[in-house]
């Protein structure tokens, strides 16, 4: 879709939402809106995409209490804000826009968290977005290094760029608006996306991408958005598999977990950024003893995790449940690094192909 | 070596006055600054026994005055029965000599230790006698006496006695001087209001080193006096029964059924049946086995509880609540007494209060008053079971912060009445920690937490209402504002959605482009009749319709336009101006009305 | 209205003995738990009192049984002096009467109350009389008697009297039963244990219900009896001086110099000065206020300490080590007395122990044994002045984890002997917060303090002299291999480092590609001569030089080779193998050795 | 400096070391090593290259003691392994070499803290940068926009990237390490160096690199070393002006420090790493009177944060002083993207073209 037309469209979305108070008011009726509650047990998997999306579990917020009727009161000075934006073709931050509702009186926002939340509703209310109202994340993007051409559509206009050819050891940054890009072709035949910089690096340098034809994406901790949407738009285009690899603990699964079926907190763009068909490489817990890992002693923090996990339903599989029991049998989690101890080039010479091969990937 | 003739030579027998002589504390004397208090506090709970044996309302004076340096003179005088003259040494100059002893029923003295105690400090300290005063009727006169105690034989010594005049027909009065501090006055004041909350009947006035103090009667009833019963098979102990069995003439049968209560024919004999010994067998002539098997029957066999509508004399929950009311200014009180128990036999009965909001601190721990036999305790609150059971109740369930004891604007006042309070030490500061007294606590202190939730959450509905008629005054109009900006169309009005919910008088002002405009709605089912009043700096000289009564002030204009709205009706009024100010309407109540500045 | 003279019918004296069986708690007998060591404890005080008075070292014999389900039967037996049969109903049957209660000395028991009390606590439980047995020395029979209390009047009332036959030439034996129960036996065999370490002269054994216990004399040494002193003028108060004033028929000069300690002519011509009153006055005729100035001038005037020396018996702090060590394994104790000391004209001295290290726990709180009167305090730990001032010390200041309460393998013990211990109560489980108590307890902890940190930097810098040592003969050659592979150059020689620094005989066993190396260095002034113990799973068949002993044993060889080095030479030996197992030196004290494995 | 020098160069300064403990035990002397006193007492300006250096405090560590024995044994471990990786022409993570210490025995690390400040060690004693030794930082590298042109020597050849034409929106990423690239030639007029990606978008959006030539360096708060490594290198072969924007509290005034005066933990590589001609912007604490910002209570931290800076060597000049008593004075603070209150354009438009010319850097 052309950058107009999606502009167009946001527009419209959000004129509904403005439209059907509208109505309601001159109907005599107190203006209200309908949400899907956002907890993790209204999370529900999509048998079509294949993704976790929220479930039927709705909440009415109508402007009967105060609280709601000065939600619904921010909700349109938003909208309205957001619709000057895109008829000026401007974009902005949160944080602008925080600052921004300082001259909205009664409508000014207390606190960041506030419109953040405010901005999901309007996403899950249009299906769109953040990016489509011209919304910048402030997170931080990922790097991308490896054998696959992409054309981005700036502000000074279209580059085209070569993931190894064109750019620096960083490797090409991604950008906060991924909409703007198109994956023109590829040399690969798979995507690793992992989780530390030292392990990123770690392949480059001993030319894991260029022996294997990979796509390393540096995920820098638990991924934005943006990152996980160029792991779904590449996945998309190219049919090309991703893998996942992180550390070996509760937290870096929840990593994997968010790249392949959606986060609890954007689940309503779930069909947009989860890649359901990304696999998990490790670390697992059965790695830590059959490689001997440098270890430690699984916290109280990291036990009560996994406890949690395994009431979340995205982890409710057999292969999860194993992996999770496993680990809180044996007490202990290691870090992707760890296989150094057996030497520099054990992770790409023989921890990686064996696991990839084992998982078909190789 | 030395033989034991030698060591019994220097063997002697010691006064119980030597004694505590020497362990001042056991009795509440331990520091100058506890002296005053216990003194007072053993005069006034005199007092107050005496008039209520006599049923006299209690009339109490006090006064404290300090003489030289840290010598204190201290004078308590009631208007109770008096005391016979021949009775007064041994009363005020021996200790352990009293009536109320040997008596199972509440009272607030027990053991005749407290007012000779005082006497006996003040005679150490200062060396000065007690002086009272007391008369028994207007037929006979006013005697005056000098008492001491002998301490070595813990015998009274009377210094002088003659008769007086005295503008008293009854009453007693008596004066005690010792060295002491007033560093606890603040606690001496406390102790005085709280006697006067549990003792709502009492009238009790003080002077205490120049400064008044009055706790007026909130009741007219005379009390009345709590009568003595028998032990009751639970709450006796061997070497009682032994006592009582000596001397004991009647047959076993007879010695349970006149001797104890709530043994009749039937459970005597049940009794006789499990200790093994005939009903006809001899009291006196019981060995020491059987003694012990008769208790134990007399303690396995099913007694219903002591009788205790007699024996108790608990304040109310009316009385209470009077009381309380009397004291502090609170927006909920309420009280509980719970139907009297039995610990280890020794009836018993709690009674609880609960204040909450008004004028008591909105920070820090809750107030807890704890009483015992309508006397304060003021010392030692943390070894109390009083203040342990007010801790162990989850306050936060009933709306209220929680640091172990209550936080915030709540006061709770408890009673515990018995024919034998368990006090953890014989200067009757805290009561020990008796789970029977705990539960009983717990429960009464639970049911008013009950309704004091039912309180806050009625009020806080109330909140929810106001809250709800405010979004729909003050909100819904600006969202109207911007969504009609929005999807550029008119402004919706709004007035069937204002009607459909809100059933009261909506006043509002708005301030838009240099024009102020005041509107009032009527969604009462009523005909209103009210007065708008609208004060700003604004002369509004061209205000349409013009208001029918301007009063200029300095700057400041005060507007007034008299209003007859019928249900369902609006009125309006227009002028050019700043806005800001205040708007307010009168002639109807704060519960029908809604008034709201919307440019705020 | 109820006449006082209704009220005046029911107006009765109390015995002493009612009061307290009403008011158990006070005397420590407020649960069956406590009844056994209360009961115990004040029979052995007795015990100990007694023949401290007469000389006697002590050997006291304490039975506990249980006989029917809760009924327990309690025995303590002396050999002290025995009472006088006339006498025996008094001390056992009578509360309050006793020896001590006037005189002022320092002693355990002083009320008269405590024995008797427990006699009264069985008769109130278990309706048994108490069995004395006593005989007062080789020529006289013993005498055994069945004695109870007539609770209403406080008087023993004797069962039975005869004469018996008994194997002690003199000593006193009580009998008691009562109900109670034995699960604070852990606390009860504690309370033993610490009355041995104050009571070192003493020999206490005990059966527990089928447990037995010793505690072994440390000192032969007879304690001498505390002698009684008069009262010191800073030490009475006015109803004492008043009935000392009563009957005394001497001049007031005459009368203060030889009723009081410490008065000479001198002091009591400035009292008489100081009150303005002639030194020829008669001492009945003083009137209130003369009394008063009098008392007034006594406190005022400066008059010396009271003397401590006849009065106070401290344990001494030879014996209070002898006592811990022979109770604990530790690595540090000291003791300290401190110098005499008055409160309130009562003279005290307090006495400390400091224990660390050894077989003291090493964890949690450290172990606290507090002491009055060679008494142990085994309640209310909380409450105590000996607790608060331990509390008070900075114990990080001397090297010892502190929460509060000292933390770690510490143990404290505190002695505070005093001719009128202030307890917080009568029954004796805390002692009252005295500032100059509590600063006598803290300057005597804080002087311990000192001495255990000494101790334990001393310990420290061994312990630091030994990881130098370490550092020099484990890493350093580690050092040395790593850099000369760095620089690829031959492993240079340590051997002049080490023996600059080290002054010991230095063993090594380093196994490189494998081959064994043992080597050892003399780095002492001296000629050592040493065997060098090798045990691993080589058989070292080529070891050069070839031991002097070999032994196998399994799959395990020992190597022994004699070594004679002059100072400054070294030896070495090698051979095939894979290295492991364990090197030692023998013939050479641990001081003097370090034997280092490289391969670990 | 060739590759190949510079590597030859760092060999050699770790061999100095491990000469000079060989010197020491064969001349019967124990092994030590001295090095400075790294704390803020011991902070000094140097006048001729006008950085603050570590002062004249040192503290010996000798083999006397097991703990100190034990460092220089780990020493003596790190030098050797990076002596072969120096050989090898290999490089690693900090972490990666704290995983191969587990084969190292008694000179095994116990935490990765023990391995940095080794390092940094070496770094004082060689007077080289830990990427000297191939040692690759975890952190972050920062991102650049704006019309300057440069050559990175990757290991798959030299890449000439122009920082405008070349990359995508997010701007060209700094590599880990820097020393590898060649800034070739400009057209700018200064560097302006932004602490938020809020606000690094909000001018890229603007057009602000356009309009006024300006070089936008996004630090990501705390910048790493190799982002102020950048910042430095592009004022010494341009002799372009730095600026720093940043954040209106004591912590965005501690990385204008790091970058114009230099952290305390990297006292000794001040020279290579400090730009003291570095400017600060703002937000000033009497921008947040002037300009009306939406601003927030300075917190108890915050007022520590504050006086701790009194008392730190590097803000005591009068302009320092005065910020700082103004802001204790008047107790608040502000973000830079509270410009936004005041509507988007209002930072590039009004305040920075002000702020610029009152510096004399426009």
């Amino acid at each position: 879709m052309s950058k107009e037309a999606l502009d167009a469209q946001a527009r419209q979305e959000l004129l509904r939402i403005a439209e059907a108070w509208y109505d309601q008011m001159v109907g005599g009726v107190v203006p209200s809106i309908s949400l899907p509650t956002r907890t993790k047990q209204n999370l529900a998997f999509d048998e079509t995409s294949e993704v976790w999306k929220y479930g039927e579990r709705e909440s009415l917020r109508s402007a009967h209490s105060a609280k709601s009727a000065l939600h619904l009161l921010k909700m349109s000075y938003v909208i309205g804000f957001l619709k000057q934006q895109l008829i000026e073709n401007r974009s902005s931050t949160l944080r602008e826009m925080y600052y921004i509702s300082e001259g909205w009186k009664k409508a000014k926002f207390h606190a960041q968290d506030e419109s953040n939340l405010l901005i999901e509703d309007l996403e899950i209310l249009t299906m769109l977005q953040r990016e489509a109202f011209h919304l910048r994340p402030e997170e931080d993007g990922a790097t991308v290094f490896g054998p696959i051409r992409l054309k981005e559509m700036t502000r000074r206009g279209v580059k085209e760029i070569h993931c190894q050819e064109d750019v620096g050891e960083a490797g090409y940054a991604i950008p906060n608006n991924v909409e703007n890009l198109e994956f023109v072709d590829h040399d690969a035949k798979f995507v690793i996306a992992i989780e530390t910089g030292g392990m990123y690096a770690r392949l480059q340098e001993n030319g894991f991408d260029e022996e294997y034809g990979a796509v390393l994406v540096h995920l820098k901790g638990q991924p934005a958005r943006s990152t996980r949407r160029v792991l779904h738009m590449i996945h998309e285009k190219f049919k090309l598999p991703i893998t996942v690899f992180t550390d070996g603990d509760p937290w870096s699964y929840r990593i994997y977990a968010s790249v392949a079926y959606g986060s609890i907190k954007s689940a309503h763009m779930s069909e947009l950024l989860a890649t359901p068909q990304a696999q998990f490489i490790g670390v697992q817990p059965s790695d830590i003893s059959d490689y001997d890992l440098p270890s430690d002693t699984l916290s109280e923090r990291d036990v009560l995790a996994l406890k949690s996990e395994l009431s979340d339903p995205r982890f409710d599989t057999e292969y999860w449940r194993y992996q999770i029991g496993r680990q809180l049998e044996i007490g202990i989690k290691s870090e992707q690094q760890a296989f150094a101890a057996r030497g520099l080039d054990y992770v790409t010479k023989e921890y990686l192909p064996a696991r990839l091969s084992e998982m078909g990937v190789l | 070596m030395v033989l034991a003739e030698d060591l019994a030579s220097s063997q002697r027998s010691i006064s119980i006055a030597e004694f505590f002589e020497k362990n001042k504390h056991l009795l509440g004397f331990d520091s100058p600054t506890r002296g005053i208090i216990t003194t007072i506090k053993e005069a006034v709970d005199n007092a107050l026994d005496a008039c209520e044996e006599a049923e006299v309302l209690p009339d109490i004076y006090i006064e404290v005055k300090r003489k030289t340096g840290d010598l204190f003179w201290i004078m308590v005088e009631d208007n109770g029965p008096g005391i016979m003259p021949e009775q007064v040494p041994f009363v005020f100059g021996k200790l352990l000599y009293g009536s109320r002893f040997h008596q199972i029923r509440q009272s607030r003295g027990q053991q005749g230790i407290g007012i000779s105690a005082a006497v006996l400090y003040a005679q150490l300290t200062s060396g000065t006698p007690a002086v009272v005063t007391t008369r028994t009727g207007p037929a006979t006169p006013a005697v005056r006496m000098e008492i001491q105690i002998k301490v070595a034989t813990n015998e009274p010594k009377v210094l002088s006695n003659k008769e007086v005049p005295w503008d008293r027909t009854h009453g007693t009065r008596v004066e005690i001087e010792f060295t002491s501090t007033l560093s606890a006055k603040k606690r001496l004041i406390e102790y005085l209001r709280y006697t006067g909350v549990v003792n709502p009947h009492a009238r009790i006035r003080a002077e205490i080193d120049g400064e008044p103090f009055t706790s007026e009667r909130v009741s007219n009833e005379v009390l009345v006096c709590p009568k003595a019963i028998k032990p009751h098979p639970y709450g006796i102990e061997l070497g009682m029964l032994k006592r009582m069995a000596e001397g004991e003439t009647r047959p076993l049968l007879e010695f349970l059924t006149s001797e104890f209560s709530r043994v009749g024919k039937k459970t005597a004999e049940e009794i006789c049946s499990i200790a093994s010994l005939r009903p006809a067998a001899q009291v006196k002539r019981l060995n020491a086995d059987q003694q012990r098997s008769l208790l134990a029957a007399m303690q396995q066999v099913k007694v219903p509880a002591p009788p205790t509508s007699q024996c108790l004399s608990p304040i109310g929950e009316e009385l209470m609540v009077r009381g309380l009311e009397a004291e502090f200014r609170m927006d909920f009180v309420k009280a509980r007494t719970r139907p009297s128990s039995v610990f280890s036999g020794h009836p018993f009965m709690v009674e609880a209060a609960l204040g909450y909001g008004g004028k008591l601190p909105p920070e820090g721990n809750g107030q807890i008053m704890r009483f015992a036999n309508r006397v304060p305790l003021i010392y030692q609150q943390g070894a109390c079971a009083i203040t342990q059971s007010v801790a162990g109740v989850n306050w936060k369930a009933y709306g209220i912060g929680q640091q172990g004891l209550p936080m915030g604007p709540v006061l709770i006042l408890v009673h515990v009445a018995s024919t034998n309070v368990p006090f953890t030490s014989e200067s009757k500061d805290a009561i020990a920690s008796i789970p029977e007294i705990e539960k009983e606590i717990v429960l009464a202190l639970q049911d008013l937490g009950r309704d004091l939730k039912a309180f806050i959450s009625r009020r806080d509905r109330t909140k929810l209402q106001e809250d709800r008629a405010r979004a729909i005054c003050a909100i819904i109009p600006d969202i109207a504002l911007k969504v009609s900006e929005i999807v550029e169309k008119p402004l919706p009005d709004l007035t069937v959605i204002e009607g459909q919910i809100m059933h009261k008088v909506v006043a509002r002002k708005r301030t838009t482009t240099g024009r102020v405009v005041l509107s009032v709605h009527n969604y009462t089912a009523k005909d209103v009749e009210v007065q708008v009043y609208d004060i700003s700096t604004d002369p509004a000289l061209d205000a349409v319709p013009a208001p029918d009564f301007v009063s200029p002030l300095d700057d400041t204009f005060t507007r007034v336009w008299r209003v007859i709205l019928p249900p369902g009706q609006g009125w309006e009024a227009s002028y050019t101006g700043a806005g800001g100010g205040s708007l307010d309407l009168r002639g109807i109540s704060e519960q029908m009305k809604v008034v709201v500045d919307l440019d705020v």
